[in-house]
């Protein structure tokens, strides 16, 4: 059994320099209010691995806008502008990763495997300094785990055991990083009793999430 | 018809029953619109769909439902949410019968590069690189020119997208089938000459002794 | 768009000698109308991928008793005295993986990864000629994809998509083997029409599925 | 009091508020018939579910929900169905507080063997593997002895479910903690003496100043 937390409870947890997993594709599945709540907050330095960087007001764009991103762990960059001024004006270092790579490096984490062996990245500049193994004549890239202190997650609904489902593209990373991340924290358009959420539906099981959001009431 | 509806237009017609295609932003995205009715086909976005039903018409918007470029999409009756892990586990694990996607440069050996000019656009790859890498079909859709500068060059000299064979270039000006043996100049464009093409490409080119027009 | 197919036309699909993936646990979640109609065909010499084989009469245990089994790939036959019986007369070859390698073997056999690496089975005769891989420090087994000709799934609804959802622990093996196969035969308790599975519910999407069977009328 | 119950509820008692649980077939399932009512624990079966409930009561039976010996079962509310990728990820992942495992040896070293007899019982390992390498905490719940042999050896002779050290071995004579230094006698079972358990046991075993009686 869980009990909502608020907002500024949930921001207040999650240190200076934190790896954050975030959840969200363009902003599309990315928990905006616990977003916001970190820009009050105004802790930063936080190294962030996520797909992209959305766009300037959206999602993770307005932790960058904030200045409290040090890092970021991305497949793309493209669409925000600031993300790329602030890489070239070395306020922020972007590791590049393919995004097929990526979710599996953050599933490897999540699931206590030793790293992902794909062909993906093989002769382009994503190879560079990485392990290669031979299996069965074939050569594939090492890619290794990614894991976070905190996963910030957004659902479609949670119940008070922490359970999630997910609504249709807003699934993307979320229920992945739920899984690699020492603390997983919950934002869900409603929160529901439990046994609400047919097993069947529930996507994140409950023992994976530490806090669920309180809601907008 | 201008060069990005000759290419849609050709593009199109490689598309087979059947097929799950993922079409990159921009060009590729146009192949939609020439697909004949009778062609059942589903179209996936790498960000979460199976079933991707084109741009949402207003009042049938959903937050919650975009497409790879994040644009408010529709998704056919039976289609399909998943993860990202999913999706990208149908890409590489070839489930994916053809990806379109745009180009930068391609090479003799039918290597792409797509994603980035150093020093100008690192945008990062986003899903290309698992696309080109793992799809069963690649399809480069692309002008055949830079503002006259050639795109189908002897060697990238670009990075590359993935150190795999593409499987055709279809340009305003030519279908090109990279094989064993080097470009095979397959077919010419409405308005295109064998000469032209030879032109507008640093590329060797394999010029068969009858290069048909594209039936479009 | 699918139509149902016969239970003998899919069963004639399968040629001897096939590599078949069949989803259950303890012949939860497995194809028994499926496996009823090979054991009435007779066509065998199989190399069977599953996690068990069930018990005497159930399931697989079927496909076992009828004899058109050479060679079966689980983690545990040992509620079914008559695979071991034959295992020990030389009849089956019997590999045995642990269940969260086989798995993951099957898993990256559908989405395209060269191999798992995992800690499961280090120091134990799993090892034995496999590749260690050291990712940071730590020992790793690098145990190789699985792939089946044909893998026989079970589910709870299928709709003429081929769109599968499964219910409760009758998931098991299922949704990752429909990933992991050249074709996918599926048996559903219901056929419903395209639309009535949610797409947030459905598990195994259509694309993936070349046959459902039809259903009992 | 026999001995699989002097067991079961002493590993009841390591259970505790908030953990996802994985019980082993036989013995280790006896131990959620002593849990206090206060412990808010969700139990995990292998094959697929979290929330596990228990053996279900007549009238309660659904063919599609069993644990993992393949009994029937009901689960809890707010219980989720996961497939065997997830189930393993789970355990893998070090998301498994706890599992209790039966065992035929342990050692000095702390490591188990519990799978196969070679030459006479060859099952598979089922989950075993996985449990033991992946679960955060691991508890080996049998009788101290094998028909008067003794279990807890030297080296153990058989093959190895892991190579890593469990956290505790509970008995119906001890509990025993394996540690840096070696095995360390923590309790003895209510009936127990020290010089019973050191005689029933082949590993060398440390034993403290004063070693209380289990707290049942």
């Amino acid at each position: 059994m869980k009990t909502a937390t608020k907002l500024e409870d949930a921001a207040a947890l999650i240190p200076e320099g934190a790896v954050l997993l975030i959840g969200g594709f363009m902003a599309v599945g990315t928990p905006e209010r616990m977003i916001d709540a970190l820009v009050e907050r105004g802790v930063g330095g936080f190294t962030v691995v996520a797909n992209d960087t959305a766009l300037v007001g959206k999602g993770i764009g307005k932790l960058v806008t904030a200045g409290l991103v040090k890092k970021v762990i991305a497949s793309h960059i493209g669409l925000n502008p600031e993300t790329q001024q602030k890489m070239i004006a070395g306020e922020i270092e972007v590791e590049l990763v393919p995004q097929g790579t990526l979710i599996e490096r953050i599933r490897a984490g999540g699931v206590g495997l030793g790293g992902v062996l794909t062909q993906t990245g093989l002769g382009t500049p994503v190879e560079e300094g990485k392990q290669i193994v031979e299996v069965q004549g074939e050569r594939y890239l090492l890619e290794e785990p990614i894991r976070g202190d905190f996963a910030l997650i957004k659902a479609k609904q949670a119940d008070y055991k922490g359970n999630l489902d997910y609504a249709l593209t807003a699934h993307n990373f979320n229920p992945v990083m739920a899984m690699a991340a020492e603390t997983v924290i919950a934002e869900a358009e409603v929160i529901v009793p439990i046994g609400a959420i047919h097993p069947d539906a529930v996507k994140t099981p409950g023992i994976l999430v530490d806090h669920i959001l309180e809601g907008e009431l | 018809m201008n060069a990005k509806e000759i290419i849609a237009r050709r593009v199109a017609m490689e598309v087979k029953d059947g097929m799950l295609v993922n079409l990159g932003i921009g060009l590729p995205s146009m192949v939609t619109n020439y697909l004949p009715d009778d062609v059942d086909v589903m179209f996936q976005a790498e960000n979460g769909v199976v079933g991707l039903g084109g741009s949402a018409m207003p009042g049938f918007e959903n937050k919650d439902l975009t497409d790879a470029g994040g644009g408010l999409v529709m998704a056919v009756p039976g289609a399909a949410s998943i993860d990202s892990a999913v999706s990208f586990g149908l890409i590489r694990g070839g489930h994916l019968d053809m990806t379109v996607l745009g180009g930068l440069q391609v090479d003799e050996r039918g290597y792409l590069a797509n994603w980035m000019v150093p020093g100008k656009m690192v945008p990062g790859m986003g899903g290309a690189m698992d696309l080109v890498a793992g799809a069963k079909q690649v399809i480069v859709s692309m002008v055949h020119t830079a503002k006259g500068s050639p795109k189908i060059v002897p060697e990238c000299t670009l990075p590359l997208t993935a150190e795999r064979r593409v499987s055709l270039i279809v340009t305003e000006m030519a279908v090109i089938e990279p094989t064993d043996e080097g470009l095979v100049l397959r077919e010419l464009g409405p308005e295109a000459t064998v000469e032209q093409v030879v032109q507008a490409t640093t590329a060797k080119l394999i010029i068969p002794e009858t290069v048909p027009r594209m039936a479009l």
